[in-house]
């Protein structure tokens, strides 16, 4: 099993995961996350003082995924986030040793 | 002629009660969780909206018709609907437009049902608590007030405290105070205990939410004592700086009974020692020297913030303390004024302390327990006729995931930065039709929605 | 000598109206999504400030000044800049201050032109909403308030409405909520909609934030309805008493719509409901009965609650749904008043239910319609013309990471627990010199800058 | 007989100028970080409990006592606990009651020491500052309201700057003001900077609460300035329409400044522009015409928005601007009246714009650096000596963790969706023995305890 | 040394922190996460129009474990924070190469 | 590839992020946390109602750095997030297997 982390734009969450529904993927974690990188934050004013907020806000979201449909779903999170403009996000992938469905205990696969 | 003066007070006055109701409304959401913050909000502003009409159809004429017998109860058909109080002129010869005055009682009635909605926070269905709201008012409230602020007017005969007892209650600590505590009580007995209640944390979602809501009570309840004089004279003016001193003193006892007791003065404390010092004030500030308040207002501020602590010895779980700060602040205030009241003071009453006796001290008891008993035994009877037949608590699960989501279909916030995540519109009824049908919309992308 | 009651009352009356704009503010910021909060309250602070001075300058002289054509608009020339106004006598042998009646009059003014602004939420340019505001106020607003707010008074001739038409209108249910509604339509319609709209989520962000709005519109309205009165007197108490009635009906009118339509009451709908009837009794407040008024609220919560449904089908993005609820309410409203007026109340005229007949009615139609009407076109030209000149609409791109940040470089919230991670001073303007260097303090770490 | 107009008005403004103190409360809490929010508010509200109850002790005494000296103190013992103003008459013949004038006066002695809490935010003891407010209260502000607000009556001595310097200062632009912004000043020097000012970003967490702090200030200051006219009158509506006016062009000013400046207009600066311009119509609001106050206003707009730069050239921690904002608005106001007085209007003085010369000017002058020098020297000397007997300032520990949970053992906020995660109640100090243990409920579990 | 990963419903968190503490572990972190999966959402209604919120609340918990623990942890969660109720959540394994403390710069084994 | 994880004090951050940046480190994603461990909660009081808080918030960084770097930005965020007081937090480094970069589709080191 495989652990796909992707970290996006937030705007376009909505449309990854209909793309991953739509390739069959059942189910995800997201949280609210932020992102430092080569995309440049922004300024805020309050009464004269400037402030820059390096940090941006990013969706990260976590798939744990087949072995064999890893390539895939990074591919589709890739393809549907991009909008080809800096700070569009990372895909990266982790090896999982085991994961359990907590309603019934049932493991790897069939916890999917 | 209109005494335009006495008017002007008396609409600014019932204004600034009104906006103590979303005042209260605030300072009770504020302290429930982030997930009940509606709902907490939704009993005060449907206890708004629905006793501002049944006020204006039967209230008024149960508080302030005629007495239909031995002090107990208006006549309810008298002025039923408010008919006949639109004309211009009021007493005999000029005097306030009727109307004014029908203005200011209905804040009242309005604010001592939403109070009660403190002690059944997170649980209460809200059809049930709408239900209960109107048969209350009407059996326990509207009777009260008549009890209360009827006076003796020419061949008009009032309630029996303010006619016969001669309880002093100026603004309401009986009425509206201790009755809603003891009803409070009732309810919480009735729904009882949240689930989880004194082992997991229930702490307020929104503290600045709270403090506001405290500011505006402060502000309304100007209206309300002051008000109450019923003219823009001394006695109004007397009334508002007791209001203000009083409530002073209540917040400084009630944050020095905690830095004693805790350790730390809490904005919470702040906040539940102004509205335990307004509640205390209210039947007294006629009544006794801006002295006397300040001692009134510390008393009130020590013995609520004591009180509060109650609920978990007695195991009843009155969520947002309105028997410790109502009920109790309610007693103290009216029953002090057996001891504090002063003859100098616009009431013209000595209490005990000013060498008058016990004279007054009883009767403001018997004012007090009597409006407490009623209250508390109807009310009893009312919510379990409710709890057995329409059923007054939410499904456990729906308790804790979340009244909000589950009886009104929403969320208090959504703070998140990202751009409503995971949300989709599915369906926009529309129009006057009423068919709750897909928009013809080409702009509409059905893609949108989720199927899962 | 200066009628002090009546004048206490305009006064009191005057701030709590100023007050509604905040209100608004709040009530439309808690509706937007988290992003545009601050744009969504700027437009109506932006519009205090601004028709703040404009009705100083022009904008009471345009409508108080003497008719200068068939009560189409005052001489704006005449009391340019107040002139003239601060003498102490205001009618010949005495009488209110003008600059009393001045100050109601530019609340009213201001409101108009923010209420406008919750049609085209999240994605208008502050600076042609600044511009709009202003031109709206002196070719729509100032004109209509003559037409129906200035009454003949001696040599001073008035407005159309008010004086030949004759149509009733106590507080301004044409000139402001039909008029608003209308130029809401109308931007709505000229900004096109917002990126997402009916397609993605747009939900209120804070909707403790639009309960305290509406909590707070509720209590200036008093000043705006029973204000309207200027005069602390009969009417002004019976306008009180319809504000309360009529606006509890409309809120469980919406609620039990919405309970049997979407299967449950929310506090959305509580607030709206509320919103909705203050609209229509605004109007209709001197001229129904206290059980005309639940009636007229009634109706005008049922109505507005299914009229927000319109925007989905017919696809203008009126984003706050000032059309359903302000135009909406305001047909309802004025029009009622041909059907629910009783002789019995202050305006003294029976409508068709009470055997007036269709007298009143057409003249409320006639009123109602021509300031619709007048109001879309000329708002339309307005926004059209600016929209192809300077712009209205933000980018795009700001648009949907947020104009708070776009146009206001500000966040709304900062809740994080971290202590501002990621955050860092870069520079402060500092000082009458207007420079913006970096500061000579010897305590300013430069490395604390971000060089990404 | 009573004059109920101007009681009424009078009351009405004592009760919206106590409303101001939570609004400030918002206005501040809004703009720390989340982590110091309840601090910020509690600062304002423990001025509210503790100088309601002191001005009603010796406050109102050395105040409006009569003069013991030069005009520079009334006699503390006269109205010692408001002894002997309970009675119905006030003036001779008949006048305004005197607790009515008691009671507008305590809200303003209230909020002058709550406004310079915002020099000291994040960092200050709480108990510490509330000695600090009750001898400020006593040795600045009162005698100060003697000097500025005790108009000689009959036998009665007031106040030098009112009598013999004939300064005017209408609601209180020096007693209030720059009073407060000279403290401020010196408290924030007293205390120090904050650990990272300049540095580390310390941006508003919440601008809607900022936003409507502002609103309810402006609301309140109506009562404020025309409540000053201690009457329901032409002076009042005068004082209204100038505080609007004036108020409205410094928001613009402001927001014009920002614009011009850092390339983008912001809410917080339409807020503080808000504040400015009430802060420097204060003093003006009876001396000024309408369009003069627009220019006043808009002159203090852009003056404050530059003067808040000056802290970070200057380098004290004024950390919410009380000295750009009160003590330069202040500052503006006062001296403008020399310059922009106009006999047209109520105080009936030219000043050196209408001919008036400078006669008016340097009595501004004086007057203004009089209340300044006194002010900041004396706050300087009371507060190193708090700062080196009881301490001032919190450890930097809980300065850096956050000044809410170490002093108040409170969160503003709890939004987190998860139900209270983590959290746990161990202990519930119940009832009236005062006794910390553990309840004796049945239902409490134990095991819920956290034993980290 | 292994890293679980637990996604819980909110309200079993408290149980499940002090059965992990009782069963002798010493830390973890917490996130607040967003969960999408078999368990439906549910629909808010703001002024008639519906809004379908497909994302659950739910607790998101990290805990670096020696090796031969791993196994019992992820038994611990499961049987506590089972309600039987779709949506009960998942726990995940990840094998980790190394772990610091940063108050002490400890590795490993000592690091917990 | 690996995926660096520290959890780390919020006021140490700023410190944090500036020293990985003076190391070389281009991008990190950032998710407030809440840390359960030694280090003591608080104690909360709300009308005499005491409330243990045993959460404490923290600050949870995740940096995908070259194999070889690993060790280097582990010891720079140590260093950096030290205060030597109970609670400074843990850093575990994890093995990952592909890293995408979703604007262009780079991969592994192209993709940092
Ligand atoms: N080395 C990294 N480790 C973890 N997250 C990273 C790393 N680099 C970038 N990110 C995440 O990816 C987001 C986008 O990276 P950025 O450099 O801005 O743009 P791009 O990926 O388009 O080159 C960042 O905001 C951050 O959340
Ligand atoms: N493939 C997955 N990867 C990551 N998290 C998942 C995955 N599937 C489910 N989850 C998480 O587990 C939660 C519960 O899953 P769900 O399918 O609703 O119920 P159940 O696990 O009981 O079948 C989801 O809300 C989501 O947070
Ligand atoms: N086993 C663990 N797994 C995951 N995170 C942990 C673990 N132990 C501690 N932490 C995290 O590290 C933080 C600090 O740990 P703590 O035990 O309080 O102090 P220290 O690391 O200084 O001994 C905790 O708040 C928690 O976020």
């Amino acid at each position: 099993m495989k652990l796909v982390t992707a970290v996006i734009k937030p705007h376009k969450w909505d449309e990854v995961r209909e793309a991953l529904e739509a390739f069959g993927v059942t189910g995800m974690t997201v949280t609210e996350a932020s992102g430092f990188g080569r995309q440049k934050g922004h300024t805020e004013v309050y009464r004269g003082a400037e402030y820059d907020v390096a940090l941006l806000p990013k969706i990260r979201v976590e798939i744990v995924v087949e072995d064999d449909s890893a390539g895939d779903v990074v591919g589709v999170i890739t393809k549907t986030a991009q909008t080809g403009r800096i700070g569009d996000g990372k895909v990266w992938v982790m090896p999982i040793e085991s994961v359990v469905r907590v309603r019934t205990g049932e493991r790897d696969s069939a916890a999917l | 002629m209109v005494p335009t003066g006495d008017t002007a007070w008396l609409l600014a006055s019932a204004s600034m009660v009104l906006l103590m109701t979303p005042g209260l409304a605030l300072f009770y959401g504020g302290m429930v969780r982030s997930k009940s913050v509606l709902n907490m909000m939704m009993m005060s502003f449907g206890a708004l909206g629905l006793i501002s009409v049944l006020w204006v159809l039967w209230g008024y004429s149960i508080a302030f018709g005629n007495d239909v017998g031995a002090g107990m109860l208006g006549d309810p058909f008298e002025f039923f609907g408010l008919r006949g109080l639109m004309e211009d002129l009021t007493s005999e010869e000029g005097g306030l437009p009727v109307m004014a005055f029908v203005a200011f009682q209905a804040v009242f009635a309005i604010i001592t049902v939403a109070l009660i909605s403190g002690a059944i926070a997170d649980r209460a269905k809200f059809g049930t608590w709408l239900i209960f709201a109107g048969i209350w008012a009407t059996v326990v409230y509207f009777p009260i007030a008549h009890w209360v602020f009827a006076f003796d007017a020419g061949d008009v005969v009032g309630g029996w405290i303010a006619n016969d007892l001669l309880a002093i209650d100026f603004a309401g600590g009986t009425a509206v105070h201790i009755n809603a505590g003891a009803a409070a009580l009732a309810l919480a007995i009735v729904l009882g205990k949240r689930k989880g209640f004194a082992r997991d944390p229930m702490r307020p979602h929104n503290l600045p939410l709270v403090m506001l809501g405290a500011g505006i009570l402060w502000f309304g309840w100007f209206g309300f004592n002051a008000g109450s004089a019923v003219a823009a004279d001394n006695t109004a003016a007397v009334a508002w700086v007791n209001t203000m001193t009083a409530t002073g003193a209540a917040s400084l006892a009630w944050l020095a009974t905690e830095k004693i007791r805790d350790g730390h003065a809490t904005s919470l404390g702040a906040a539940s020692g102004i509205v335990a010092g307004l509640v205390a004030i209210t039947p007294s500030c006629s009544a006794v020297s801006p002295v006397g308040a300040i001692l009134l207002g510390a008393i009130a501020g020590v013995l609520c913030a004591l009180a509060v602590g109650l609920k978990y010895r007695l195991g009843y779980d009155d969520s947002l303390d309105v028997v410790g700060v109502h009920l109790v602040g309610g007693l103290v205030g009216t029953i002090l004024v057996g001891f504090l009241g002063t003859a100098a003071a616009p009431a013209g009453v000595d209490g005990l302390f000013y060498g008058g006796g016990v004279d007054q001290l009883w009767r403001q008891v018997v004012g007090a327990v009597s409006v407490m008993t009623y209250s508390f035994v109807v009310t009893l009877i009312i919510g379990y006729l409710l709890h057995k037949t329409v059923g007054f608590r939410v499904d456990e699960d729906d308790e804790v995931s979340g009244i909000d989501l589950a009886v009104h279909a929403e969320t208090g916030y959504d703070l998140h930065v990202s751009t409503g995540a995971g949300r989709t519109l599915t369906g926009a009824t529309a129009g006057a039709t009423g068919s709750s049908g897909v928009g013809a919309d080409a702009d509409r992308q059905t893609e949108g929605s989720v199927k899962s």
